[in-house]
């Protein structure tokens, strides 16, 4: 093996209330990938968050080519050749892709910023990724899958020595995370030192080479990539989890949501299906077929042209959240940072969101009856926090969604609609989840889930739809589903259709 | 409601037809009853003479003074009164009427730096002067005296303040310990009256360069106001005058703005005929007090 | 555990760190007590007090406003057109004054619909609906007093006077409204809303808030509250003024920031508001006192106020 | 793909999209060019000009605090300071005018990096430092020139003529500071920087800006353009004023807003602010030669404003 390219030594950070990392040791080497595993709030993004300048180490050194190396900030992580991709996005939202992709190093001539040659820049890395958008849109306009895509080809515009990055498939379906590994392989082959964080344990051996497990802040073993997964999960949350999709069918009755022909230009077309008291209908599809465009329509979230919803029997007024939640429809969006928590406000705060009507009596809310079912559902989903009164600005990624379903699970929708609700979940805690589904079914509820995950939508949905171009284009019952005849099926060009 | 005189006023001048001569009038401000008053008396006497009167606002700003004349020559006006924000820098839009061959009567302030063709003003520091000297006579030359100064860096408050300084250097019985501004606002005078008798609780009298202050001064001194306490204000508003009749105002420097507003009016049409006037014409500051109040009161 | 560290504070301590300009308050009083022997009096705290009232009650409704990540300049002149309202209606129009302070309320509400309304409906800016209706609402009030001061109705203007022998009516009043706010954003629905809306406001209609109908209510509290500011201040004067509490809307604006508040929204204290409200007031109160010449009194105020801040913002990094 | 829809639009109605206040201000020059003989005349157009130039080349200056996500109440101050500064040391120190003027810029961006270090490194709220600011530079204008105007040099007071028979030279000065601000905010580094700290600080410091230097950059150009706003102001007036340009602040806010800009940041142009600047002069050109009462003028001036930003907003949604 070559020389580490870096090497941290006994970095320890703490916050209030919290020592993150205590003590952790991490070498990064050229030519390899190194997965950082570890459960939600083990430590992981803290650690590159220190590599990358984003955050000074309370104790511990960095070393770079075996000499010490002190990073202040991003800019001096740059000019090291560390280069980062975050948990969190960090594109500026009213910029350009162009611009976001330039962002902090412009080319310029004459002083002044060259758009030209920013857009051509723009276009090759684009390319590079293989992600077909205009360079001059506005990142805000993009969907989160491509904003990942866009954020990817950032850190690759810096030609670094270290590329890091803090769960990248997160938001990706599987056509763009063998894509993404395409890429990884080849950069990792010319030579580049890669850290990669992921909850998928799948995408561990097929890209890793070495694997760090990090346990509450400390780091519990260091093994090959092609480690067993239950090893690997026995190292991360110190107990062997029986089963990773415990999908319990449950008595199908009634149906409790059902949507006929929806419809909105430009974003979905003639889209029908119910779902039924019991069942666990999944929603599967490429980045961008209008999955989530059709959530949030059914929800009430956004307008569409035409169709209707109906909840229970009720056919819902379009475009009016407050009655859809009356009727019974709750919604997990799927970008938690954007649509699913208030962050300046506390965890108890954000966990009694969706409750707070129903806890107010003559104006008054309940705090204290808020509280209680707050800590319950924080408990049944071991959110890992300093207690309900911590912002949750301040939680680990998978820890912020957990609350995000929490809220939901504080409502007792009827039917529960869940938009990429594992995203960044870690393995526990992602069968936890998958439990509360089967008791809502169990109770005679439904729910339908939208997900990238191809393992997760086989192994916990009743009944698959794959959505391509905005359309429905087919069903699956999940029994005998395979990857392959959901993948088939969502790359399916649709015959004229217009919604694109 | 009393919106007949406004509405008839935006009527006659925005339809532009020649009801009588057109005269445009820019008063520094209408944040003050006293300049109220002096437009009040311009819009009488135009009515009288039947002149279109055109009155704006400057609201203490200058350069919106400046904006409001020029908007005035381009209106066609044939006489412009201006009451300036400031001496000084209403010299530009003086200059710019003269370019557009509009005579201009200056209003209660005069204009340096510019000729105008009649100066219609009482004098500020002549009336700073006589407050002092009527504070002195109701103090009998011997006390502790607060000023309470208007919005620095007006000239109002500039003139006044040095009027009354120059007046009260006569009295080597009265000391004025303390001197802090109250812009002019009536809770600010009763704010800071308040708190100057925190740390000077023996004043016996109080100069404030405009009633509005006087009169928060005396809500502040409560019962003392008028008895151990004498007040002089300065402008001889309407709620001015009633506290002299109430005998919690000791004196104000009466300028008459209703009469200050009317011989502009008279000034401007004349000029507007083409008749040369003289350079001033003086209104004079007279001591309200309780003595003289009536006569205020009815003009 | 985790919890531990925050644990082990003593409850005076995690207090102060919440409500940061409380040392800043200390110390200013302690600074004036040692440079004026006035400062330290009963009568003149309850002249602060007294001074506070208006800037206070302002702040409270504005501070519901700027939770929603909004901001409101119209207060001042709510607050003028309000006051003159019940001048007119009990003077001028002869309406028993009860009714003419029922009125004077309802046109505060009715100010701060109209500024919700342009917001939620209209979609224009915070700043530009209030500006908007911080020209009307003044215009409005020189145009029904015709621009002179009305007399208040004598028993309204006993708010401005004691309980008592030593009990300033006003200060009653911004300590009750002060609870009130308190009350409204710690315990009611609105009040929770008001600071998810500002937090996040598509995650807030995303979990069933009426956005619309929450900034409703808040701007129209503001607009109550501008009215009873207006009328207290009215009463202290025992006339109402069409240009009363002109600029106070930034005066106001600053107690909130003052007292921990962003700009940004979803954060943001009823006592927080009031100990800014009370820096301000002592602020003048003690240059008064010290007589600072009225040139030098602008810099000091301002050098103070940022000064005041700062001691909050590191005194908070260090607690971090 | 969605870049079709904009595509298929044509330029102009995408630049108009672009430049929503435009449409405002056309409809507002048709309107009073009816109800006005006078309005539509070439002098009264250039008067407009000029009334507008100090309010624009403020506005520049905030367009850039404000792309930033920040706020500036300091300008109007500052404006005056730096006047005053000129006058006095040219005329009462007897420097050389050319000299006098760098000195009065050099306050400007003096302020400017006060303001930013404050913000930057005291993280302060801008509102809260700025507004310290606003009181310490005129309480400074005050203190230097005593509280009386100062004559401003001839040669400067020259800026507040005009160029040849008809050109005035305000609105030319306002032209050059707005394609200055223009290129500034499109093609330079710190320009574009602006917009990601406006757009997401974290992204931008995580990107490589230093946040803090580019800071203290914005809001030192922030003071520079106040600063020539300041000698523009006096050279109109051949004299600087202590109170000059005084409550400035919103005015030039309000046409950063108007003219599209967000306060939350990351948005704004200079074209836009031009046209919000203009708007606002175009109104109190307009409502003098209509000569509206001025009681009644605020309103109207307020429900205008309220007006040309609903049309816009309106508009936007329709095309949406
Ligand atoms: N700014 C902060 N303030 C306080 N606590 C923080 C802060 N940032 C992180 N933490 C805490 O540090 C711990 C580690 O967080 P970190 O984000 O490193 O976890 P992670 O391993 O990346 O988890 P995930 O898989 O959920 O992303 C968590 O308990 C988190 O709450
Ligand atoms: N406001 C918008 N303007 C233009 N295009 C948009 C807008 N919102 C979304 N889109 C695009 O519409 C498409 C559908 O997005 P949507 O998020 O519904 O897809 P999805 O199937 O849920 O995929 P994802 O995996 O990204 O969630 C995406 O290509 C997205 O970029
Ligand atoms: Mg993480
Ligand atoms: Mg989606």
């Amino acid at each position: 093996m070559s020389e580490p390219i870096l090497r941290a030594e006994g970095l320890r950070k703490g916050f209030p209330g919290v020592q993150a990392l205590d003590g952790v040791d991490l070498s990064l080497c050229p030519g390899e990938v190194h997965v950082l595993l570890g459960e939600n709030g083990a430590g992981k993004s803290t650690l590159i968050k220190m590599l990358s300048g984003a955050y000074r180490p309370d104790e511990g050194r960095v070393l770079m080519d075996g000499r010490q190396v002190d990073i202040r900030t991003a800019g001096d992580a740059q000019r090291l050749g560390i280069s980062t991709i975050y948990q969190e996005f960090n594109l500026v939202p009213e910029l350009s892709v162009a611009e976001n992709l330039s962002l902090g190093r412009p080319p310029r001539r004459f002083g002044l910023i060259d758009k030209g040659a920013m857009v051509r820049q723009a276009r090759e890395l684009l390319a590079r990724v293989e992600v077909d958008v205009d360079p001059r849109t506005p990142v805000a306009r993009l969907g989160i899958a491509r904003m990942q895509m866009v954020e990817i080809a950032k850190a690759l515009a810096l030609n670094a020595r270290v590329l890091i990055m803090d769960e990248p498939t997160a938001v990706l379906t599987t056509s763009e995370v063998d894509k993404l590994f395409v890429l990884v392989r080849q950069l990792r082959d010319e030579g580049v030192a890669v850290a990669f964080i992921t909850h998928h344990l799948e995408e561990i051996a097929a890209i890793g080479d070495r694997v760090t497990v990090l346990r509450d802040g400390r780091s519990v073993a260091e093994v090959p990539a092609d480690t067993a997964q239950d090893e690997l999960v026995r190292l991360m949350v110190g107990r062997p989890i029986d089963q990773q999709f415990p999908r319990r069918p449950a008595e199908l009755g009634e149906p409790l949501l059902k949507v006929t022909g929806l419809s909105r230009r430009g974003a979905f077309d003639d889209v029908s299906f119910e779902v039924r008291a019991g069942e666990v209908v999944g929603i599967s599809g490429l980045v961008g077929a209008g999955r989530t465009e059709v959530a949030r329509a059914v929800f009430g979230a956004d307008r569409y042209d035409s169709g209707e919803v109906t909840v229970r029997g009720r056919r819902l007024p379009p475009h009016d959240v407050h009655a859809a939640m009356e009727a019974g429809l709750g919604l997990v969006p799927e970008d938690r940072k954007g649509q699913g928590l208030v962050l300046t406000a506390d965890i108890g705060e954000n966990l009694g969101l969706v409750t707070l009507r129903d806890a107010t009596r003559a104006g008054f809310v309940d705090r204290k009856g808020q509280r209680t079912a707050a800590t319950k559902v924080a408990d049944q989903l071991a959110i890992r926090m300093t207690g309900l009164n911590q912002e949750v600005r301040t939680l680990s990624g998978g820890n912020q969604q957990k609350v995000v379903i929490g809220k939901w699970l504080v409502a007792d929708a009827h039917v529960l609609i869940l938009d990429e609700p594992t995203r960044g979940i870690d393995v526990g805690a992602k069968v936890e989840i998958y439990q509360l589904v089967n008791e809502l079914t169990d109770s005679g509820r439904a729910v339908l889930m939208i997900s990238s995950d191809l393992p997760e939508i086989l192994g916990m949905s009743d009944r698959i739809l794959v959505m391509a171009r905005g359309r429905l284009v087919g069903e699956l019952a999940a029994g005998e589903a395979t990857q392959d005849d959901v993948m088939a099926l969502a790359v399916t060009e649709v015959e004229g259709s217009r919604a694109r | 409601l009393g919106l007949a005189g406004c509405g008839s006023e935006g009527g006659s001048s925005g339809g532009g037809e020649q009801a009588g001569v057109k005269i445009g009038m820019s008063v520094s401000t209408l944040n003050n009853p006293f300049f109220v008053q002096l437009r009040d008396g311009a819009q009488a006497q135009a009515a009288k003479l039947g002149a279109a009167l055109t009155v704006t606002d400057a609201q203490n700003d200058a350069s919106q003074q400046v904006n409001q004349v020029q908007n005035f020559t381009s209106q066609g006006m044939k006489a412009i009164i201006i009451n300036p924000v400031d001496s000084n820098a209403a010299a530009p839009a003086v200059t710019l009427a003269d370019r557009a061959g509009i005579p201009v009567i200056a209003a209660d302030r005069g204009v340096t730096g510019a000729q105008v063709a009649q100066t219609v003003a009482s004098d500020n520091v002549a009336g700073g002067k006589l407050a002092a000297e009527e504070l002195a006579v109701q103090l009998g030359d011997k006390g502790q005296v607060i000023v309470l100064q208007g919005t620095p860096g007006t000239s109002a408050s500039r003139d006044r303040g040095q009027g009354f300084e120059q007046g009260i250097k006569a009295f080597p019985g009265i000391k004025v310990v303390a001197r802090q501004p109250a812009d002019f606002d009536r809770t600010k005078g009763l704010d800071v009256m308040t708190n100057l008798l925190q740390s000077h609780p023996d004043v016996t009298g109080v100069f404030a360069e405009n009633d509005e202050m006087a009169l928060g001064a005396i809500k502040a001194l409560g019962d003392r106001a008028g008895q151990q306490v004498k007040v002089v204000g300065f402008d001889g508003t309407p709620d001015g005058l009633t506290a002299i009749q109430n005998g919690t105002l000791a004196a104000s420097i009466a300028q008459q703005p209703r009469l200050l507003g009317q011989q502009a009016v008279d000034a401007a049409v004349k000029a507007a005929g083409g008749a040369t006037l003289e350079k001033t014409m003086a209104v004079p500051v007279k001591v309200a007090t309780k003595e003289n109040v009536a006569e205020f009161l009815t003009s | 555990m985790p919890g531990n560290v925050l644990a082990r504070r003593s409850p005076a301590a995690a207090w102060l760190a919440e409500n940061g300009a409380v040392a800043a308050l200390v110390v200013l009083v302690v600074a004036l007590s040692l440079l004026s022997s006035d400062f330290l009096s009963l009568t003149n705290l309850l002249n602060v007090g007294v001074q506070a009232a208006v800037t206070a009650i302002l702040a409270f409704g504005s501070t519901f406003v700027i939770v929603t990540g909004g901001i409101d300049l119209s207060v001042g002149s709510v607050a003028a057109l309000s006051a003159i309202t019940l001048a007119w209606t009990a003077t001028d129009a002869g309406v028993a004054w009860p009714v003419a302070v029922v009125v004077s309320l309802a046109v505060g509400v009715m100010a701060g619909l109209v500024n919700a309304s342009l917001i939620a409906y209209g979609k224009l800016p915070p700043f530009i609906a209030t500006l908007a209706m911080l020209g009307i609402a003044r215009g409005l009030a020189l145009v029904i007093s015709q621009g002179s001061p009305i007399a208040m109705p004598e028993a309204v203007s006993a708010l401005g006077g004691n309980l008592g022998r030593y009990l300033p009516i006003p200060v009653i009043v911004m300590v009750v409204m002060g609870v009130i706010a308190a009350v409204i954003l710690n315990r009611t629905y609105t009040g929770r809303a008001m600071y998810a809306i500002g937090g996040n406001e598509e995650a807030a209609r995303l979990s069933g808030i009426k956005v619309d109908r929450q900034l409703l209510i808040t701007y129209g509290l503001s607009g109550a509250f501008a009215a009873v500011a207006g009328i207290v201040l009215a009463s202290r004067l025992a006339s109402a003024q069409p240009q009363a509490a002109a600029g106070y809307e930034l005066d106001a604006i600053a107690a909130v920031v003052i007292g921990g508040a962003s700009l940004s929204g979803g954060k943001g204290k009823a006592l927080g508001t009031f100990v800014g409200a009370l820096i301000l007031a002592v602020l003048r109160n003690g240059l008064n006192l010290l007589s600072v010449s009225a040139f030098w009194q602008q810099v000091v105020i301002g050098a103070v106020i940022a000064l005041a801040v700062l001691v909050d913002t590191l005194r908070r990094r260090g607690t971090y």
